[in-house]
């Protein structure tokens, strides 16, 4: 019965994420429209979070006083910004599935339908972001070009996760994977660059995020977010 | 001459000077400054929140304080698109910025050292910058002006997200109102410096009243901001770290003690304890934007103006 | 041919083969191979550990974890001389490792997710590591035997530390038990597959073996393992994550479940967690500190030898 | 009468948090000697931080459960490691002061003496090695003149306040300025570069890290390092 819950949990932590990362960049972007737009992109996440952990149970324990293991978000949002072409490599893989899963979800009967239908504007804007800055970066410089490629290189390998099966998602995930193939080889390619082709999950655990195994960077992702009300057990804010 | 005499009769009748309008080149001159001085102010100003970003202690807070820095960006480009229309560049601007040709409020040079300094930020720094700017809303200068305007709005209800977020911590646990009062001792005289040296020792500010680009004295400004402050301090329940603090029932004001202004000098000197910290990440953060901005260009320049 | 007569004697009377003794190139290349890829092994091996030593939960923990993540570093040291004697140099060995062209133990590709993972890296890892190396103290190459002595004995002082680590979680809090059964869950697969593959597809052995510098064969040591780890598990109030692994009293062994190959080949291909993150972050401090090799060279080539 | 804890718990404060940055080094150094030198630095800082820590009482409790505000190091010692020249001229002005102040407290009743006595050779073997690198780094090659300038200049500013007077501590620290000037000029000339001659403190707070003002940088590095113990309070390691 409550087994959207489940689901609300996994898409918020990946929202919540997502959010710290971007939140990163505030004041340290490139352009004074990109510190707007990142924040931006990172403020709709936040508010995705707080409204799936919502469902679920208090936002901020949550958020604040689960461990490690206890985080159900794909591993593709906690890998750490890198540079600009990295930070935009893993909004692209990211928002074009969001887009993918958000509409099928606004279309369902699930508790979750009524939070997919208000943000299919946001994600859809999320996604544009990415893929103007794909094609700016691929098309750009040399230098832009080959950071570009080696960001989509480097995060590829969290793709395949994206498409594991949630359960209390009434959304087949694994179904979604060849459209979000087709969207994203076309960006790439109009950007003039190719989409890797090496495997795209880690040999180990396989769709480890939902299961709670992450990696290395998100024990330090953790660290900072939460050393303050864990310092402060029982406090409001 | 006939030129000269319509600029005069437009401030005389209160009116606003326009980008196409002539003005005298010190009028230009000085608001360029002073714009460009606002506009790096906005910009170096989210670096100290922004450092609490990742460590906000709940997510409401969390989105609050990623929409008040959000909104300092904002300014920023509100104010150097105010300094472009009087013939200013904004890569020009911040290449000043980032050499040290330009200046920013010398507030930012201090530390956020704990979570309660953000809410000591929007109370203080925040309500002195209301103090400063709401005059500006009547600025002589009509792009400036009206920017304020937008700002102001803003920037009042930061205020009152940071007296509120201090509150809670006020009203919180003893270690939570310990670190409310610790930032509020911190902040304080630095946020009375914000309005300047004092009227006998400020340079510009005559020319600045006349072209009706200033309306009031630092003092009077610092004083106003002194009587608004005391009963908000007493309404947090945290007292203001000025043993002279008292009302002064002949003038109608409350009486303050003396500012350190050698303090003041010195952060002006680019000694204060953050100075070369903002300045080098935000040099940092534009070099290595450098390849994005470039990108963007060449790929502008192969596919014409932006598609969005 | 009295060379080699010489050699095959050395072998058979059990002596150890000197840097300056005649050897077959053969051997001095399996040679090189293998102490290269263990030193190797010791230096990536420092990045899982030192992942904690920032994090590490008491200042007691903090200084093992350093002392045990320095060790390591001064086997590497050991181990790239006892290489250096066999006409190998350091700069040579560490450009194969930063090009992909030698490796280094999979068992390093793997994440330190939480602080118990460092108790069980000292438990199976260290444990594992101790019983592929004991025998080769007894390595037919004088100076890389040698090496193993002194590195063994530290090993085996940290395998002791890791248990030990393990047993204070598994008595701790039940989010400590559950943080301790975790690591163990996560990482006794991994240790198993550090005896390398079975026996049947192990490629190098048969050769080793003929001249002594491998004494036991891969199943063998696995075996060995296993048996030490099940009474050690109990002990620590811990299972190992294997339904089938039960007495065999006919074998006098404990029988254990079906090795994933897939994912050790997988992980040996460079496709496991942490395969890029490891050599990434070697290439880059070995970068970042080009600038400070060359200041030394520079300096040493002006004032002679170093003065310390 | 216990006056001199309050002087244990500044140096044992300085000795940590120096302890905790080079610890960020092992592993990320430029040589494998560096790493077992840096780590083997870090090593004896930390056992001085517990030696000392201990008297004030539990070691634990005061490394993790004190909030930023309540730690008395020198902001010197905070500062993040930047390149190795930074560190090394951190380690140089630090160990320099460490050597003289250990120096006079062995020789002083105080009930530190003794750790100080114990700690003169491992003082002087840190200096040692701060000293070589500066001499190696500053007549070295061109580029590593240039950072090696640089990381002196920037770390000048927290100089200041190692001379501040440490109550509990019977010391004459402001006397030990002028033999401080004199060794480091030494050194740093023998390494044809030039002491920095601009203030030796920040405006602000002068003697902040004493009293408890520090950087930003050092809110971090205790997130960091206090995080896993204030996630499970009353657990034992």
């Amino acid at each position: 019965p409550a087994e959207h819950l489940h689901a609300a949990l996994a898409l918020g932590d990946d929202a919540l994420v997502l959010a710290q990362r971007l939140g990163e960049w505030t004041g340290n972007a490139p352009t004074l429209e990109e510190d707007v737009a990142l924040t931006n992109i990172g403020l709709d996440l936040l508010g995705q979070a707080r409204h799936l952990l919502g469902l679920v149970g208090d936002e901020d324990e949550l958020a604040f006083h689960r461990d490690e293991r206890e985080f159900r978000n794909l591993q593709l949002v906690e890998q750490p910004n890198g540079d600009f072409a990295h930070t935009i490599a893993r909004q692209l893989y990211f928002s074009c599935a969001q887009s993918l899963v958000h509409r099928e979800l606004a279309a369902s009967d699930s508790p979750l339908a009524g939070l997919a239908g208000k943000t299919v504007h946001e994600v859809a804007y999320h996604r544009d972001h990415a893929v103007q800055w794909t094609l700016r970066l691929g098309d750009g410089t040399e230098e832009s070009r080959t950071r570009m490629q080696r960001a989509l290189d480097a995060l590829w390998r969290y793709t395949g996760e994206l498409f594991d099966p949630v359960p209390g998602l009434p959304v087949d995930l694994p179904a979604l994977r060849a459209p979000w193939l087709r969207d994203v080889t076309e960006v790439v390619e109009r950007a003039t660059l190719r989409l890797p082709s090496g495997p795209d999950r880690a040999a180990w655990a396989a769709g480890g995020g939902r299961d709670g195994v992450h990696t290395e960077a998100f024990g330090r992702l953790l660290a900072e977010m939460q050393h303050l009300p864990r310092s402060h057990p029982g406090a409001r804010w | 001459a006939g030129l000269e005499a319509v600029f005069e009769a437009t401030l005389a009748a209160d009116e606003r000077v326009e980008p196409r309008d002539w003005m005298p080149d010190g009028y230009r001159a000085t608001l360029i400054r002073q714009i460009a001085q606002h506009a790096h102010s906005e910009i170096i100003g989210m670096q100290p929140e922004a450092n609490w970003i990742t460590r906000a202690p709940s997510l409401r807070r969390k989105a609050i304080l990623m929409a008040k820095v959000q909104d300092e960006a904002g300014h920023g480009l509100y104010l150097y698109s105010a300094a472009e229309t009087l013939g200013a560049s904004r890569d020009e601007l911040l290449d000043k910025l980032h050499s040290g040709r330009q200046r920013y409020s010398s507030i930012f040079n201090y530390p956020t050292l704990t979570w309660a300094d953000v809410g000591a930020i929007g109370w203080l720094v925040d309500g002195a910058a209301i103090i400063n700017q709401v005059p500006l809303c009547r600025c002589s200068y009509g792009p400036y002006a009206r920017a304020m305007v937008r700002i102001c709005k803003e920037e009042s209800f930061h205020q009152r997200q940071g007296f509120e977020s201090l509150l809670a911590l006020s009203q919180g646990t003893p270690e939570q109102h310990a670190m409310a009062q610790d930032a509020v001792d911190r902040w304080w005289w630095p946020s009375l410096m914000m309005f300047g040296p004092p009227d006998a020792d400020s340079t510009h500010s005559a020319q600045s009243m006349a072209w009706k680009i200033k309306r009031h004295s630092n003092d009077e400004l610092r004083q106003r901001f002194v009587d608004i402050c005391v009963p908000q301090a007493e309404a947090l329940g945290l007292t203001l770290p000025d043993p002279e603090l008292r009302w002064n029932d002949e003038r109608g004001h409350y009486d303050y003690g003396a500012i350190d202004w050698d303090e003041f000098q010195q952060v002006l000197r680019g000694n204060g304890p953050c100075n070369e910290q903002r300045l080098t990440r935000r040099r940092r953060a534009h070099d290595n934007g450098a390849w994005v901005r470039e990108a963007a260009s060449a790929y502008a320049a192969k596919h014409g103006p932006e598609e969005r």
